[in-house]
């Protein structure tokens, strides 16, 4: 699946988008492996408080399940307007 | 309805009157104009402003959609730009047409609380100490319990 | 601040892009435009707007000074026509700025509460079955207890 | 002192303005006046709820005092905005 990173996110991951082969089930257990991955994502997942998650584009909870999902994105909150 | 996501910069005033132009039957047209300010102790030389090119356009779409839902709207307009702004050029506008004042404003306060929390964009502030990226502010979140 | 009560037409566009223009600080600007409205059966021929000369300018000049004192406001325009206006046509413009939103929102809506029933405009329609006076709406009374 | 009249008021009155010699305490004293002169004025001030009136440019209740005051205005709820 497409994995998309956004604002100060994607500059502690150090690239905008990646392809992540994954079994993970939910939204969180796919945080957990990419932090255990390296350190630059334990680094941006620190405090899942902080941030948001979109699956295909729509804004989701942590535990959502990612079965058919094709597009993943992590972002902070939004500052529009 | 028209939703513009863009680079570009654009003309507040001559969207507004293009918008009050075309429209028929409405009293009353509400307009919002977020415009970037400068830092507290001055020195802001851009402010660049990141989105998610897709989602982007889809939010806004469902956040218009919910308001010409749950107000009287006979129109409406979203423009938001993306990318380096100077300072006191025009982020993003706004503007509702409605038979009556109450639904105008009611809908135009509504879509900018939506966009400012839940349209993907973000905005990074470029002064004399680096560049910062703007912090989501409790009370914007908060302001969308009114509705 | 600027209060301009006339006869002659003025552009919403033009107006709205120079309040824009022209502030310096604001992160919000709000603009609130009323337009003539057709009857609802249709055939308006025109509006007449009558007005109190010398009260007018005093009571649009006290309600901005009363929004200007409950906000944070780094200006405001009102703009408000008299005489004979065509359907379509705007009637009268409010404009507000503010370092932040919700000021410039509530500033807006309340100029615009208050201007409906406190500034001395009557307004009168020529349609086919002759000239009536526009009715006080309760609604527009009652608006004023929100404030 | 001046007494003007606006939108319907006016029209039913006759004319936009005159000057009257009055002793009236105030403003309903005004009113009942008025009503004794003419029909139009009856006919203009038949319902006072449905009226409004302004002393020297302030608006103001039927009992308030004219002393002092230089021009009176009556009129219809206002329909501005």
């Amino acid at each position: 699946m497409d994995v998309l990173y956004f604002a100060w996110v994607r500059e502690r991951i150090g690239l905008p988008r990646e392809r992540v082969q994954t079994e993970a089930e939910t939204v969180a257990d796919l945080v957990a492996e990419l932090c255990a991955r390296e350190e630059r994502y334990a680094a941006a997942f620190a405090d899942p408080a902080a941030l948001r998650v979109a699956l295909d584009q729509e804004l989701a909870d942590f535990d959502a399940p990612l079965k058919g999902v094709r597009e993943v994105a992590f972002f902070p909150p939004m500052t529009g307007g | 309805m028209q939703v513009r996501v863009q680079a570009e910069p654009f003309d507040t005033g001559a969207e507004t009157g293009a918008f009050v132009a075309r429209q028929s039957g409405a009293g009353a047209v509400v307009t919002f104009t977020g415009i970037v300010r400068d830092l507290p102790g001055g020195g802001l030389s851009r402010m660049e402003i990141e989105h998610y090119p897709g989602m982007t356009e889809r939010a806004i779409g469902e956040i218009v959609d919910q308001a010409a839902a749950r107000w009287a709207l006979s129109d409406a307009l979203v423009i938001h730009r993306f990318g380096p702004l100077r300072p006191a050029e025009p982020i993003m506008m706004v503007a509702t047409a409605a038979p009556h004042r109450a639904d105008a404003f009611m809908a135009a306060d509504f879509l900018m609380d939506y966009l400012k929390s839940r349209a993907p964009f973000w905005k990074k502030e470029i002064g004399p100490d680096g560049a910062e990226w703007v912090a989501a502010k409790d009370s914007d979140e908060n302001a969308l319990n009114r509705w």
